[in-house]
């Protein structure tokens, strides 16, 4: 199974993409999740001081259990309306 | 409850006839207009980006909230997204109830959760560059403070 | 800055063309619509007598007090006048302003102004009777209190 | 010279027109010539105690002039919105 990670606005621009797919490990949560992507994406670290997270589109903390099938989306500091 | 994340043109009539009922005696709508300036710098247009789906749940989660913290009938929350010109609205909140003093405290407060919470971004286009604008109104924001901001 | 007392129907489109400006990022419009209720009582429809010169004339003044105290670029503010419906607009107040916060706290502020000064009055019909409802919110009211009015 | 008195909402109902002309009395005031007009009308006197007045569209005091040719308006609390 995998997780699939969303990137929008800056961060989408500096990861070059908007979306990829991760392989599921046990007993991820955000902050696994993030980690690896950070070792793939290294650009990503410059981000992580302001990122929110959502998984399955609510917001979780960076402790929040990220299951198999789920998707993560990195959340820039928000500047709708 | 209308709820919309679209490219198209959004329409304040559309806005005040979803949240129109005869029992309620006011409406008050809010457009946020793209503007020609920000921070004294000339703005050629925005691009909007935003995260369609999580974004309509988070505005009918804040319209739902401000039905129960004011005395509304109904609200509408409706944000644009794409390429928009100078003008043009981005931001569409409208709300009704019985009298106008919670109308326009439940739309204020609508429109700060909306630019508090819903994952949707800006980014300025000037003639000579461009810049995704994010925070300083965010969730982000309040978790860290400016001088601790990565970049 | 639009003003306005008349029979014909009010549109909020119009009242959103006149105040929308390059430079103003916010614009609030409120609509005063006839309840089908009040105070328990089943409303039929109203009828708006109104002091027309006058009542333009203190709009415009009420409107302009509005730009001088609130950062504002443009008001309007027009009334309806004669019979209305249930659900038919009879007041519509819009503003903007380069941000949001001065066109929610002047779209109150010109609504309860227009309320308390203009001279307009407004009959109910019901099912049974009739009644002009006059005060309490306007000027009158705060020289003579309720213990002190003539009928 | 005279003096016009509009009537509105339900003291127009009362008085049974919405404007009549009065002639006008040097040294009138709006006192002056709501006196004049309750001698003629005596209805109105019910509702002076809430009545304003303007003269030529500008709300005015009791004792403010009211000049040949000029327009007295009696208004009642108001209701609009």
């Amino acid at each position: 199974m995998v997780i699939t990670v969303l990137f929008f606005a800056s961060l989408a621009d500096a990861v070059g993409t908007r979306e990829l797919s991760l392989a599921h490990m046990p007993g991820d949560t955000v902050a696994s999740v993030r980690d690896r992507l950070i070792a793939a994406h290294p650009q990503v670290s410059e981000f992580t001081e302001t990122l929110l997270y959502a998984v399955d589109e609510e917001y979780a903390d960076e402790d929040a259990p990220v299951p198999a099938g789920a998707t993560l989306a990195l959340i820039p500091p928000v500047s709708g309306g | 409850m209308l709820i919309r994340v679209t490219p198209e043109r959004l329409n304040p009539e559309e806005a005040i006839e979803a949240v129109r009922r005869d029992e309620a005696g006011a409406v008050d709508v809010f457009l946020g207009i793209v503007r020609n300036t920000n921070k004294g710098r000339a703005v050629d247009h925005l691009v909007y980006d935003a995260y369609p789906s999580m974004a309509e749940k988070t505005m009918r989660e804040v319209a739902e909230e401000a039905l129960e913290r004011f005395d509304l009938t109904d609200s509408a929350v409706l944000h644009r997204t794409g390429r928009l010109e100078i003008g043009e609205t981005s931001l569409l909140v409208a709300v009704s109830a019985g009298h106008r003093a919670a109308t326009f405290e439940a739309g204020h407060w609508l429109v700060n959760e909306v630019k508090r919470r819903v994952p949707v971004w800006k980014k300025e286009v000037w003639a000579d560059g461009e810049e995704w604008i994010e925070g300083p109104e965010s969730l982000g924001m309040e978790r860290a403070p400016a001088t601790m901001r990565g970049s």
